[in-house]
């Protein structure tokens, strides 16, 4: 298994090199993940073969890119397990399709005094777009707490209480990116739409980590990256339930998502198209299909106990230091570990871990609200793939133990 | 010309082309559809008469490339006297046709349509005018389009 | 000089094959160009080597990558030349542009009764969204006339009397993608900011294809695609003078472009980080830094003289033609030649040409509102860039004398 | 430890990081400016007390990370005594020593932040305090960022 597991990173030719004169040991996936080959390979090959823009074309090279990019959005439902290509959107990425929801969705269904529900753990992604709305509509945002103190959960006793009330949309996150916390997304759905309330799953770290299936979550909108997840940057899915799609009015206006077109006024597509005006990234959905095979093809239940393992041996031995503070649940977490170094700022720490080749991301990891909460400014934070091996963990154990000694 | 192109633009194609059958209004008439394809323009008004279930007269106008005149010419042509569900019958295979390329011999001129498949471009041309009689024989009233299909 | 322009057809790899058994001939630019090897060899360094988020990172790739992006934004400020790199906002596309525009600069500036400015030959991306914004706001749409049947040109007699009224933007295309027209966008900016009002030029097809000078233009605004002018698909530009982009509201909210977040509310960066929300596409913007470096190298005032050169052989051979109409002005023209085959639709003239290996584009090529008004449903479109050459054109003019063969 | 760690981190620096001088709250200053750095989420305050265009008394207050702490601590150090034109020009060497490498040996225990230069991630860290500094001589309100830095 581990074996396998080593062969994997040949197909990652970033991960072979030296930083600072040490192998890379790159922790910064919740950022961003590596490519592996295959995916830059399908990039050149569409560019030196088939490139053209896409829809209009009658030509040969754009019936080429026509047909690759509408392969990505059916493999998109593949990986996702939604009904129809028609509820998968190519977006610049999570943000972007939040944005979308919030403009489109929002503006034509919340209203001054509804109430938009949030978790305390959103990313700034999944917080700042339904501030913008509550600002344009006069709605309000409420917010069901974190508890549990360092370990960060959700405190799901408190839903009910919440979702009595006006609230028109739920948007939750799936994994948080600052703590590793799982939430239990199907659960907190039900209950949602047993209230009636609309609900939006920020899928920017679960989608390429385990197998996502939205029929079973049972949410009406879901969002993820394409670079999260070993695809390029610029592309990313915004999953919607067809009957809100087809009710939901343009958001941005330009070529192809008209049917028709007057000086006065046009006439538009159904969804996806709707949603998709101007060209899209076309190369960016052709590698985003090449990831989804890619990481397929590995497993992603295989990648979430390979992410689980690398967790938990991190977390005990981050935790088992002396002056090591770690965040996130003690069990049943992601790869993804938070940590402050007892008396060193986050960004001196990954400054010295990356002069020994290790990559880490420190600061407020854009949950800045609820770290004020949990009274921090900011963490040091390793982030895994299963391209991480335990070699990489124990660098990560030596590199903080480096961090002690010199700042003591 | 190459065969691929023969094949898409056969006699028979060319001629309802330029001299498309049935190409009229039929003003008293109880049912009109119109079918829209956006990416072109092009737009067909087709209208149908009905008698019992069964289609008396049916004819077109409107205006677009070879491919989908010819299919609607065709399409009048071997409509007429036909009965709403095996009009329905015949559409489900003359579909499959464009789309898949495997024509059966009983689609008669119709399979004149048969090189379409290898022109993905162009499969709504050759659909688009069905799509406009289908609706019309059930009585829509909205404006269909080739989006649909995508 | 010519053999100079052929060698530079070994930089671009999708020229190099068959379509349907010809030589591919490939002119349908003003829809997407190829890519010089450079750029996809750029494209992939970045992915081996440097992949990782920007600006919020400390560790080394990280750091290589926001120091590439940054140098883009840099490179750009030079290519139209801006002022300063905050001029600068990376976007899909022109179309997001001009969303962007219409959504944060439109919803904050105008109000009921205000009209905003366009031209009768506006490509649907800068129609739609000011479509959009009217209808938000009970602003009108006032057009500048086009005059001059089939050759298409901007009655600017007609601009002073639209002026003086309560326009508040006026946006235009610089070149017609559709007619091939040029428009003198410097004279109309002046009018226009004489007038007060604020200007938005469409570059999609000029910022490719000749030197580009904001200053000399005197615009508010100016956007453009990547894809258009040898860069990746997903990335494009969009220009905005500073003391109007520092007023102007967010546009998409999210992670990177605020100063601080709280539940309640948020404090925003300004430009040009305000306005780039989420992971943005990295390797787009490095890419297309490549490009700049390519298009400078070849010199856009060279491919300029090249593209009208082709275009006046196209434009004279097809015009001798019997049965032939063609569109757009008769001198002082841009490499794009719309014509039509007398009794042939446009989509029969694509397939027949794409049979034999030239690749064209049919349509209304989404100014639909201006071809209703020429009483044309779509033309063929030949559209060309400094890698045709003039052997490109006599194989156009072959092809279309088959197609009248074949259809006569 | 790495060469350039241990550029970065000299002994001067980590010792003002962990016992900052001038930390504290001159609470009858006339001018006060707040830094931020957004990236990090760090944020100073730093109190000027002005005397005919001297800086009589400097001190500043807040969290972040060991450069900018000790960043404050040394200009704190400084800039004491000096007028307000030569705390600036002051500045520009610092600015220039800490962007580009090259200091100059009039610059004495502050030639300890050269370091910072090869860690360009870090060089606002560095900056932010001096930026707050030069916003409260100034007897600007609004909080400075390290954003008009990039
Ligand atoms: C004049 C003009 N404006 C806008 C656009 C839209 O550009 P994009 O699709 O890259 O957003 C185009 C490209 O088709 C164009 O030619
Ligand atoms: C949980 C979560 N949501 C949203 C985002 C934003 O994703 P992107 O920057 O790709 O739009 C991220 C990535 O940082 C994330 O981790
Ligand atoms: S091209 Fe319009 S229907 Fe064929
Ligand atoms: S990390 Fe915040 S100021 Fe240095």
């Amino acid at each position: 298994m581990v074996e396998n597991w080593n062969e994997i990173r040949h197909d990652f030719p970033a991960l072979h090199q030296l930083v600072h004169g040490h192998p890379l040991v790159y922790l910064d996936n919740a950022a961003t993940t590596q490519k592996p080959n295959i995916v830059l390979e399908t990039l050149l090959h569409y560019y030196r073969h088939d490139n053209a823009n896409v829809h209009r074309g009658i030509h040969e090279l754009s019936n080429r890119a026509t047909t690759a990019y509408e392969a990505a959005r059916v493999r998109a439902v593949r990986f996702i397990h939604a009904r129809e290509s028609s509820e998968i959107i190519f977006t610049r990425g999570t943000t972007e399709g939040i944005n979308l929801v919030a403009a489109s969705w929002g503006m034509s269904h919340v209203k001054k005094g509804d109430e938009i529900l949030l978790t305390e753990m959103e990313h700034h992604s999944n917080l700042v777009p339904w501030q913008l709305l509550a600002e344009r509509t006069g709605a309000k945002l409420v917010f069901l707490p974190v508890t549990g103190g360092d370990e960060g959960l959700l405190d799901v006793d408190r839903l009910d209480s919440l979702l009595f009330r006006r609230v028109k949309l739920f948007a939750m996150v799936h994994i948080s990116n600052s703590l590793g916390t799982v939430n239990p997304v199907s659960w907190l759905c039900e209950r949602a739409r047993k209230a009636g309330v609309v609900t939006l799953v920020d899928a920017a770290q679960s989608a390429g980590h385990l197998p996502l299936d939205v029929q079973q979550i049972g949410c009406d909108f879901l969002v993820f990256s394409g670079h999260k997840l070993c695809g390029p940057t610029g592309i990313g899915v915004l999953y919607g339930r067809q009957e809100l799609l087809n009710e939901m009015p343009p958001y941005q206006g330009g070529g192809d998502m008209i049917l028709s077109v007057d000086y006065a006024a046009s006439r538009y597509k159904s969804a996806p198209h709707r949603f998709e005006a101007g060209t899209p990234d076309i190369s960016g959905a052709i590698g985003l299909h090449a990831a989804f095979d890619y990481l397929d093809e590995v497993g992603r239940d295989r990648i979430w106990e390979h992410d689980q393992l690398l967790a938990a041996c991190a977390h005990h031995g981050l935790k088992d230091k002396k002056g090591i503070r770690v965040f996130g649940p003690h069990a049943g977490r992601a790869g993804v570990v938070s940590f402050m170094v007892e008396g060193v700022h986050s960004h001196d720490v990954v400054t010295v871990a990356d002069q020994k080749g290790v990559a880490l991301r420190g600061g407020h990891h854009c949950t800045q609200p609820l770290f004020h909460k949990l009274g921090v400014e900011s963490t040091a934070r390793a982030s895994f793939y299963f391209y991480n091996t335990e070699e990489d963990v124990d660098r990560l154990i030596e590199v903080i133990d480096e961090v002690q000694r010199f700042f003591s | 010309m190459t065969e691929d192109l023969a094949d898409l633009y056969q006699e028979l194609i060319l001629d309802h082309s330029k001299s498309p059958r049935n190409f009229r209004a039929i003003p008293q008439c109880q049912r009109v559809a119109q079918g829209d394809n956006p990416i072109c323009g092009d737009n067909y008004t087709v209208y149908v008469v009905l008698d019992g279930g069964v289609i008396r007269d049916m004819a077109f106008q409107g205006s677009g490339c070879a491919i989908s005149k010819a299919s609607a010419s065709l399409m009048t042509e071997a409509l007429k006297g036909k009965s709403i569900a095996s009009a329905e019958a015949l559409f489900g295979r003359v579909r499959e046709m464009i789309t898949q390329g495997h024509g059966d011999g009983s689609l008669e001129k119709l399979s004149a349509l048969a090189g379409v498949h290898q022109f993905p471009a162009r499969v709504k041309c050759a659909i688009l005018p069905w799509h406009a009689a289908m609706a019309a024989m059930h009585g829509k009233e909205e404006c269909v389009t080739t989006e649909s299909e995508e």
